[in-house]
């Protein structure tokens, strides 16, 4: 294990806590900014699709990764955000402050859920959720004036300070800086006092009321910012497709958000962005490998999605802790090697009891 | 100690990477009431969880009239005869009496051995045939208790493994389930290890025990030697002498001001 | 009045429908606390199965059903066998986008044998009951009675036999159910099974009303998401709640009209 | 000077009387100790006190004000603290994250300002972390400061959850049985630490155990439950030798 | 670092991405071996049916001609991304079509608001949209020269329809029953003007969600309303459903479905559910026992390969293809778009062989064809009832 000397409280609050930290996100960042130089139009598309289900993913995180409240919806907030974005943008607004404005409608439309949501754990909770969603597809199928109803809607181009944008390349900036910027925002709130207070009401409710910490309020405001950040990421989706309809945002694209987190690591920044990386990867290597394939194979109907569940089957079975578990593991394994112990991570059998009794 | 029922060697178990049980030997002898007494945490649950296999362990191993049963499957063990009453009185909420007797019955197919059986679990336990019908959820904690030390007498198995069977009982209802806990044993001939905090209680019963501390057992004797035994009489018994305390302050500490 | 009767006839049978697709799902659930979200995929798999005994094997429908629900228990099975078995223990999300992952597979795989083209099933349960002026479908009956038919089973299975014992035992208390002999990964098995083969009745039943395709997954899933309003849970307990609702709903069409 | 009182307290569980007409009050800077066979009631008046209860009947004074009604967490900002039977800390977090959700009940930023995370945010994170490490260096735990919870020792948990209440600088602390599960020299570390917590930082104890010797060294007065019901109080060897108390809960051996 | 290193390195960038871009457009999708063609459709998921005949009719007519040698030596390859019906998997799919393997154009992609999705980045990188399996109007409105569309739209079929009905038979009461979804609404409005223009009103409507299965509710208030037409935007499953529900509350109303309705698995209901619903379609099934020369050979030719029977989902594709391949012999070897959309736009009478209406294009009409068929269910099968009701003025 890496040992870090500590002098100054302020190592614990920084973000990079040691050097190796500095040089590796610094190397990312401006590989991120020099990506354009790297790869072409086709890949360059991709990463911009990946940030932006890495930023809803991370909306998501939030609920549930950091306070433990399940939600099979979070395609309502894409939805709410893309919809009043593209409401907004086609009103005149301003890009940025429509953007803005778009992501606290959907935090505003997520505090309606959040207040009944507070009082339900579980399962209950997600059925909640997943009725949301049916709800707001309901809604953008029948406002019509707002959103095009069955027709759609189509997203004029992104523009700025009078300058439309049109190209890969500046789309794919400004999503970046919207990824950047939120999770620089959710890494700052991760690290102050309420980033902990989601942690504990996720671990102990009980525990985390009687040290002060006011359950109900912090779940609410974990699902405001959640939504926000899930409606800035359907803001940029709404430019990524271009045009709006009811079907972009149905349940499969719920369930796809949370099958992201949940192979990236729960709980985690990491999570997010691995997840959204792995899944968006997987996609792209299957349908890119499928035309290297025999022809008898290669063009067989449903063999994407057939491959695809197939190896997220074996991924979750071999690593149920998503992509940061086994990424945990490995680092754990030769920061300590070779003194790595097998069984760090072996979990002991578990045994289920109803929860009828609660 | 004539023939030997259950011998523990040297067993190790993990919970992640934190090590609950240290290397642990003991052994229980054909109808004997054997006890381990431990603070809790000492581990005392997880030995009996890795005996009936609930929990898997690390190294070293568990023989049953001579047979390894170490890592096996835990309905397996219980049918080689051994049963465990767990902690906390897990019985089935929302089956009868009657259902949660005849689970404890499983592995016996024959209908009219079950009804024996039964019979012979209400003559230890009268108080469970008036409440034949009813959902064992609304069954107070001693009639709970019961009823899980009933379903695990529906087979006749020749180790029983009780975990706190005083726990949250009223001091009355903690002798009689001694009281029958010990005419099993007689009357049954059923070697018993039980793990209890309720030390004077255990020690009435048992004719051996153990001694467990964070996992690594650091006493055993037989009853007379335990009762004896000072430390047990302080720590377990919760007599003391006046002010050994105080004097066996070991160590000012005043780091912080 | 008769519209009344009819009304209530077809919105009896389309709860039935519900419930019967529910019935697999809260199995699964209930007695191993996993979200099945397979389970409209494993209902559709079930009915292509069935398909493909009548139409290729040209068999009599109900040796081809019975034998669809024979091959589909096996297939519920395995399912566990080879896959959630593994991850029993680990967190409940792990088993959601397990479910999940495993509905992309039996889509995808039975778009490959069957193809992507939705079939027609030749039932014995065509053309209408007429009594005076009351039609209804005959496949409506059958629904209702095959409901009726497979609660009446499943009630007998849970209430009087020794597995279905066990089962609701293994749902309550695992380790408990372990400590009594039960094989709780066995009995896990064959709630998938059962679960799975109670889909494939589901999915017969339904064919003449969906037409039988890759896409049954999705309307299982679907309909289980539409009925997932508050209702669902309150009554997925209780599986005549389901009727209500549904009953409610055909009301609901007409007297707004 | 009075500091808790809890007056004529009843809890009912669907018919069940778990508490019956409970009645004791606390002084300042006192350490008072509930004993009582299991299931007597003891814990249930901890968690009516931080209002997860409610009971049926009764008042309780803090200060003289009434708070039987006040929300959980609002007690903990009025300075009452507890720590729990079956040690509730945050396992997947560090113990220092968990000292630091101890002391949640004095960080007064909006949650904007935490997302901007500008200097006042930073200083009172210092700040925090300067008060947490004081209870590291007080309770012994700095080679763990780093540890998961999920990983550590039984007993070290029992000392993290005592320095996660003590990290919000309570005035009243209740202690579910601090001294179970621990060996007996660390049991009588906890002795000396209550004795630290009381002298030293002028904290009220209310503590529940079942270790008579722990309890007889440092409380000034003990309260003996059984069944829901006082059976004696007074001060240590008084209720020891209390015929009550010996023939419910300490047994005549 | 100051804010001008900044701006310098970004116009750096873009300048630098401009290039890259730039770079990819002058050849795309023609090789001198190869002419490359990307579908973006539903090969699992919603839709797929229509998904997996058309590309397996694509890819039986395109091999056919790669094996007699290909187009002046370069052989057609079909690049077929799955995008499961879902739009911004679709968005993905283009994104690879377009960016990745450079296709020549886009061919019988799927779905309505999935094209819409992808329209405008394809067409600004100058990629044809060729004849996608949607009857939606916005394919060919506003008109753009790399939009074609072939058969008539869904638009056109519900219009001539209702108005063959009211011319013919007098029908004045007309209702609408259809799905809540991008198609459904197409429907309603292609009813709303078509009654509009006949001095009429829709008397009754309902609509639904596709996964629905239980219709008595809505027949029922149709029933009350008295139509005398009622208006499908139904696809199968609910055509099948609300057909029947329609006649077990004995509603006689005369009941007309579009282009999506058409599929043999309708009109072979169990029971003989579907007996007597009317199809207005752009395109007619045909069956072996009757088939003409053309269509038999094709029938073979398909059977022999897929062993299956093609249903009227390959109609979706077959003219299609036919234009297509025809379309890039007549482009000539240098191979342009410029010259494709000529080459297409010189078609008049275009006739596939299988009886399939013709289709004719030109320089400012891209949508192949008016045509209408009305076609009854009897006996398990579509027959014919009249031969054109295209909508004439």
């Amino acid at each position: 294990m890496r040992v870090i000397f500590k002098t100054s409280y302020l190592q614990d609050i920084r973000l990079a806590k040691h050097g190796g930290h500095v040089f590796w996100y610094t190397l990312l960042l401006v590989t991120a900014i020099a990506a354009p130089l790297l790869v072409d139009t086709y890949w360059l598309n991709e990463v911009s699709r990946f940030l932006i289900f890495a930023l809803a993913g991370l909306g998501l995180m939030i609920v549930t990764g950091y306070t433990g409240q399940v939600s099979l919806g979070h395609a309502a907030f894409l939805a709410v955000g893309a919809y009043a974005h593209t409401y907004f943008i086609s009103h005149e607004m301003p890009f940025v402050i429509s953007l803005l404005l778009a992501a606290f409608t959907s935090g505003c439309v997520g505090l309606v859920v959040a207040v009944p949501a507070s009082r339900m754990t579980g399962l209950y909770l997600a059925i909640a959720s997943l009725a949301f969603a049916i709800i707001i597809e309901d809604m953008t199928i029948h406002w019509e004036s707002v959103t095009g109803g069955n027709r759609g809607m189509p997203v004029p181009p992104p523009s700025l300070f009078g300058y439309e944008i049109y190209s890969a390349v500046e789309f794919y900036y400004i999503v970046l800086a919207g990824v950047f910027l939120s999770t620089i925002l959710v890494l700052n709130l991760l690290r102050a006092p309420f980033g902990r207070a989601m942690l504990a009401i996720r671990d102990s409710e009980i525990s985390a009321s009687s040290l002060g910490i006011s359950v109900a309020r912090t779940k609410i405001t974990a699902f405001f910012i959640s939504a926000c950040i899930t409606g800035l990421a359907g803001g940029l989706m709404a430019h990524y497709v271009q045009y709006l309809s009811p079907e972009i945002f149905g349940i499969l694209l719920s369930i796809q958000l949370l099958l992201m987190i949940v192979v990236g690591g729960l709980g985690t920044v990491h999570g997010a962005f691995f997840g959204a990386f792995l899944v968006g990867l997987l996609e792209s290597l299957i349908s890119i490998s499928k035309d290297y394939l025999p022809g008898a194979i290669g063009n067989q109907p449903g063999l994407e999605p057939g491959l695809f569940g197939l190896i997220l089957v074996l991924f979750i079975i071999f690593e149920p802790e998503g992509v940061y578990g086994r990424w945990l593991k490995l680092r754990n394994f030769f920061e300590n090697f070779p003194f790595y112990r097998r069984n760090t991570f072996k979990r002991q059998k578990t045994y289920l009891r109803t929860d009828r009794l609660k | 100690m004539s023939e030997t029922v259950l011998r523990v060697k040297n067993l190790e178990t993990f919970y992640g990477p934190v090590m609950a049980i240290r290397g642990v030997t003991l052994e229980v002898g054909k109808g004997q009431i054997v006890t381990i007494l431990g603070s809790n945490g000492a581990g005392k649950t997880t030995i009996l969880k890795t005996i009936s296999g609930a929990i898997e362990p690390q190294k070293g191993s568990v023989e049953f009239d001579g047979e390894a049963i170490t890592g096996m499957e835990p309905d397996k063990i219980a049918r080689a005869g051994i049963r465990h009453v767990p902690e906390g009185r897990e019985v089935f909420p929302f089956l009868t009496v009657r259902e949660n007797l005849e689970v404890g019955a499983f592995s016996e197919p024959d209908r009219k051995q079950v009804q024996h059986q039964m019979d012979r679990v209400f003559d230890f336990f009268p108080d469970l045939s008036r409440l034949y019908n009813h959902e064992a959820v609304y069954l107070s904690g001693g009639q709970q208790q019961m009823l899980a030390i009933g379903r695990a007498l529906m087979v006749q198995p020749r180790l029983m493994l009780l975990d706190e069977p005083s726990l949250g009982l009223s001091p009355l209802l903690v002798g009689q389930i001694f009281e029958i806990i010990e005419r099993l044993n007689r009357e049954l001939d059923m070697a018993i290890l039980i793990v209890e905090q309720n030390a004077s209680m255990a020690l009435k019963v048992a004719q051996f025990g153990y001694v467990l501390e964070v996992g690594r057992i650091v006493m055993e004797g037989a009853q007379q030697k335990l009762l004896d035994s000072k430390d047990i009489q302080e720590f377990y018994l919760g007599k003391k002498e006046e002010s050994a305390r105080g004097k066996r302050r070991w160590k000012q500490r005043k780091t912080w001001r | 009045m008769l519209e009344i009767a009819q009304l209530a006839i077809i919105g009896i049978s389309q709860g039935c429908i519900y419930g019967l697709i529910a019935m697999g799902f809260v199995m699964i659930y209930k007695a191993t606390e996993m979200v099945n979200f397979a389970q409209g995929d494993i209902m559709m798999v079930g009915t292509f199965v069935a398909l493909t005994l009548t139409t290729m094997a040209g068999a009599n429908f109900f040796i081809a059903f019975l034998c669809a629900i024979l091959i589909m228990t096996v297939f519920g099975f395995l399912v566990d066998r080879v896959f959630i078995r593994k991850i029993i223990g680990q967190p409940q999300f792990s088993i959601v986008i397990l479910t999940i992952s495993l509905g992309f597979v039996f889509r995808s795989g039975a778009g490959m044998i069957w193809g992507q083209s939705p079939r027609t099933m030749e039932t014995p349960f065509t053309g209408n009951f007429v009594l005076g002026s009351l039609v209804i479908g005959n496949e409506r009956i059958a629904i209702v009675v095959g409901t009726i038919l497979v609660s009446a089973l499943l009630w007998t299975f849970f209430k009087y036999s020794r597995w279905g014992l066990a089962m609701q035992a293994a749902s309550q208390n695992q380790l408990a159910a372990f400590y009594s002999a039960i094989p709780v990964k066995s009995v896990y098995s064959m709630v998938w099974g059962l679960a799975a083969a109670i889909s494939c009745i589901a999915g017969v039943l339904l064919a003449p009303v969906t037409l039988v395709s890759t896409l049954n997954g999705f309307f299982g899933n679907q309909g289980l998401c539409r009925c997932c309003d508050w209702r669902f849970w309150v009554f997925a307990r209780r599986f005549a709640g389901r009727v209500d609702y549904r009953f409610g709903r055909a009301f609901c069409g007409r007297l707004l009209a | 000077m009075t500091h808790l009182q809890v007056k004529n307290l009843s809890v009912n569980f669907g018919g069940l009387k778990a508490l019956d007409d409970v009645s004791f009050s606390v002084a300042k800077n006192e350490v008072f100790s509930i004993v009582g066979p299991n299931g007597a009631g003891k814990s249930t008046i901890f968690n009516v006190i931080s209002s997860f209860y409610k009971p049926s009947q009764g008042q309780i004074f803090f200060d003289a004000q009434d708070i039987t009604a006040t929300k959980p967490d609002e007690k903990a900002k009025l300075g009452i603290t507890r720590t729990f039977q079956n040690i509730e800390l945050f396992e997947h977090s560090s113990v220092l994250q968990n000292l630091l959700i101890g002391r949640s009940i004095h960080n007064r930023h909006p949650v904007y300002r935490q997302f901007i995370f500008d200097k006042t945010v930073r200083n009172s994170e210092i700040a925090h972390r300067e008060a947490a490490e004081k209870v590291i260096d007080f309770l012994e735990l700095a080679h763990y400061r780093d540890h998961l919870i999920a990983n550590l020792p039984y007993g070290v948990r029992k000392k993290v959850e005592l320095a996660r209440a003590l990290c919000a600088e309570p005035s009243l602390l209740l202690l579910d049985e601090p001294a179970s599960g621990l060996n007996p020299e660390e049991t009588e570390e906890v002795g000396h630490w209550i004795e630290d917590i009381r002298h030293d930082l002028g904290i009220t104890v209310v503590m529940i155990e079942h270790d008579m010797s722990l309890v007889t060294e440092v409380s000034d007065r003990v309260l003996a439950l059984s069944e829901g019901k006082v059976i004696a109080q007074g001060s240590a060897e008084e209720v020891q030798n209390n015929a009550n108390v010996v023939s419910a809960y300490l047994g005549s051996a | 670092m100051n804010i001008s290193f900044i701006a310098q390195i970004s116009r750096f960038f873009f300048i630098a991405s401009l290039l890259f871009s730039g770079a990819a457009w002058a050849d795309r999708g023609v090789t001198d071996t190869e002419i490359l063609l990307g579908s973006h459709t539903s090969l699992s998921g919603p839709a797929s049916t229509w998904g997996v005949a058309s590309i397996n009719t694509a890819r039986l007519l395109f091999d056919e001609v790669n094996e007699a040698g290909g187009i002046h030596g370069r052989k057609i390859r079909l690049v077929v991304e799955d995008h499961q019906y879902q739009v911004p998997l679709a968005v993905r799919a283009a994104n690879k079509l377009i960016n990745r393997d450079g296709v020549f154009a886009m061919f019988l992609s799927i779905g309505t608001p999935h094209n819409n999705a992808v329209l405008g980045r394809q067409l600004a990188a100058g990629v044809p949209n060729l004849f996608p399996i949607t009857g939606a109007v916005s394919m060919v409105e506003p008109f753009h020269k790399f939009k074609f569309q072939a058969l008539s739209s869904y638009n056109q079929q519900a219009r001539a329809s209702i108005r063959y009905f009211h011319r013919q038979r007098g029908h004045k009461r007309i209702c609408a029953f259809y799905q809540d979804t991008d198609y459904g609404q197409e429907i309603r409005d292609a009813i709303q003007q078509e009654v509009d223009a006949l001095g009429l009103e829709i008397v009754g409507e309902t609509k639904h969600k596709p996964t629905e299965t239980e219709f008595i509710g809505a027949m029922t208030s149709l029933k009350k309303a008295n139509c005398d037409l009622i208006v499908f935007g139904t696809i199968i499953q609910d055509a099948i459903l609300g057909y029947s529900a329609a006649r077990e509350l004995g509603i006689t109303a005369d009941i007309v479905a579009g282009q999506a309705s058409n599929d043999q698995v309708v009109a072979s209901a169990p029971g003989g559910g579907t007996e007597g619903l009317y199809i207005a379609g752009g395109a007619r099934a045909f069956y072996e026992d009757t088939a003409t020369a053309g269509q038999a050979a094709f029938i073979k030719k398909y059977k022999a390969r897929y062993g299956e029977v093609p249903t009227v989902a390959t109609h979706y594709a077959y003219m299609p293809t036919r234009i297509t391949i025809e379309a890039l012999k007549k482009a000539g070897p240098d191979l342009t778009t410029d010259k494709l959309v000529a080459a297409i736009e010189s078609f008049s009478q275009f006739d596939d062989g299988i009886g399939t209406p013709t289709h004719s294009y030109s320089a400012t009409d891209h949508s192949g064809s008016d045509a209408v068929f009305l076609d009854q269910i009897q006996n398990g099968r579509l027959k014919g009832v009249e031969k054109r009701i295209d909508l004439m003025p």
